[in-house]
């Protein structure tokens, strides 16, 4: 199970290149996920106007750990391609905070494997989201 | 072996509610040193950080660590809110 | 449920204005899905080198009801924003032959719904797929 | 009202199959006309179309057709393959 890209960077995403990434002539089937910063948010009033991702150091490694590991536990055949990565640092309303991509010959292995690998990078990326609402509140997410 | 203190590192909203990000807490008496002990410490330190500290996790040499699990000596003990990523 | 783009068209494909057509700063997850041609195919022996899709009249508009169907069953309170053009005509090895993109405040939505549409799209849309190998053999997909 | 044909017109794999894309039918006798006895007037004008036409949905003005429904005079039949989207 091949992953092309794991990683964390300080830098806007390119959805098309992780694409590019698992893209493989016996791959027809590829699922992708995009999730950008949103105006609004339940643990924040009013209107978000940016937020800060910050990391643990362990971040770039636990992101290789959880797409090895998500991709042993759903394809053990090692036939998908996998490209994600999760941007730090000061992100506007509409920014990629992160992009997934998986090929393979089958469309429910794509789908399966790149949502379980986005619901795992919430669940194990140690990183945090400071958000900024339009009255100069901050709230850090999860201690509301 | 008697250690006086434990280093601990807070981390995000952690550190936001310490108002600190690194400090050596005193843990004398305790023998051997636990991941509960530290958390106490914590809390003597910055009493306005209960429900904070409640959810963080704990961490040393990269490994998460149970309440019950000992501290090494000089190893640190990284407090860590929950993870928000995607 | 804005069904934005739900379409059959003979042009190439272009994912990035799907996903154009759905972002919304509400939404911060975008599923996506590209179904490309592969070099191999179960129905016939050998290298494809390309095929031939072909559509009855009524597909452009099954591809409407398509959308807002699964949009209906899937999203009742109609959040989702969904964007989905199947191609026809000729095609090459990794060419793209359907794109999909569906974005929702809420990732398992976009991801069930992106999925379904494609299922419902292979189910339900009147093409027909006739693919051709380097042995110069053709054969009709379902018919074999 | 005695219809002595019927208009088919065969999709994809199954022109290729029939060697015709549309062609008139001769149904006389059935009375009144359905699907069935169209598929098997089809099968008798291309005795080799057996399995393409067994997978063949029926469609007649944009409604899909049992094999027991009735098919109006004048009304076109289409025979589809199974559809290979996606």
């Amino acid at each position: 199970m091949p992953v092309l890209i794991a990683d964390v960077v300080d830098a806007p995403l390119d959805l098309q290149a992780h694409l590019d990434a698992v893209e493989d002539a016996r791959q027809g089937a590829t699922a992708s996920f995009v999730g950008a910063v949103r105006n609004h948010d339940p643990q924040i009033d009013g209107e978000v106007t940016h937020l800060d991702y910050s990391a643990h150091p362990s971040a770039s490694e636990t992101m290789a750990h959880i797409a090895s590991d998500v991709a042993a536990r759903l394809d053990p055949d090692g036939v998908a391609r996998i490209a994600v990565t999760h941007r730090v640092g000061r992100l506007g309303v509409g920014d990629i905070a992160i992009v997934a991509a998986v090929s393979s010959p089958h469309r429910a292995l794509a789908f399966a494997l790149c949502n379980e690998l986005v619901e795992e990078v919430k669940r194990s990326l140690p990183i945090w989201k400071h958000q900024h609402n339009t009255d100069g509140d901050d709230v850090w997410s999860g201690l509301t | 072996m008697d250690t006086t203190s434990v280093r601990v590192r807070y981390w995000a909203g952690a550190e936001a509610a310490a108002g600190v990000q690194t400090e050596d807490l005193d843990v004398s008496g305790a023998n051997p040193v636990t991941v509960g002990h530290v958390r106490r410490a914590a809390l003597a330190a910055h009493p306005t950080m209960g429900d904070v500290l409640a959810r963080c996790s704990a961490l040393a040499d990269g490994r998460r660590l149970d309440d019950d699990a000992v501290v090494a000596e000089g190893v640190t003990v990284e407090l860590l809110p929950p993870f928000a990523g995607g």
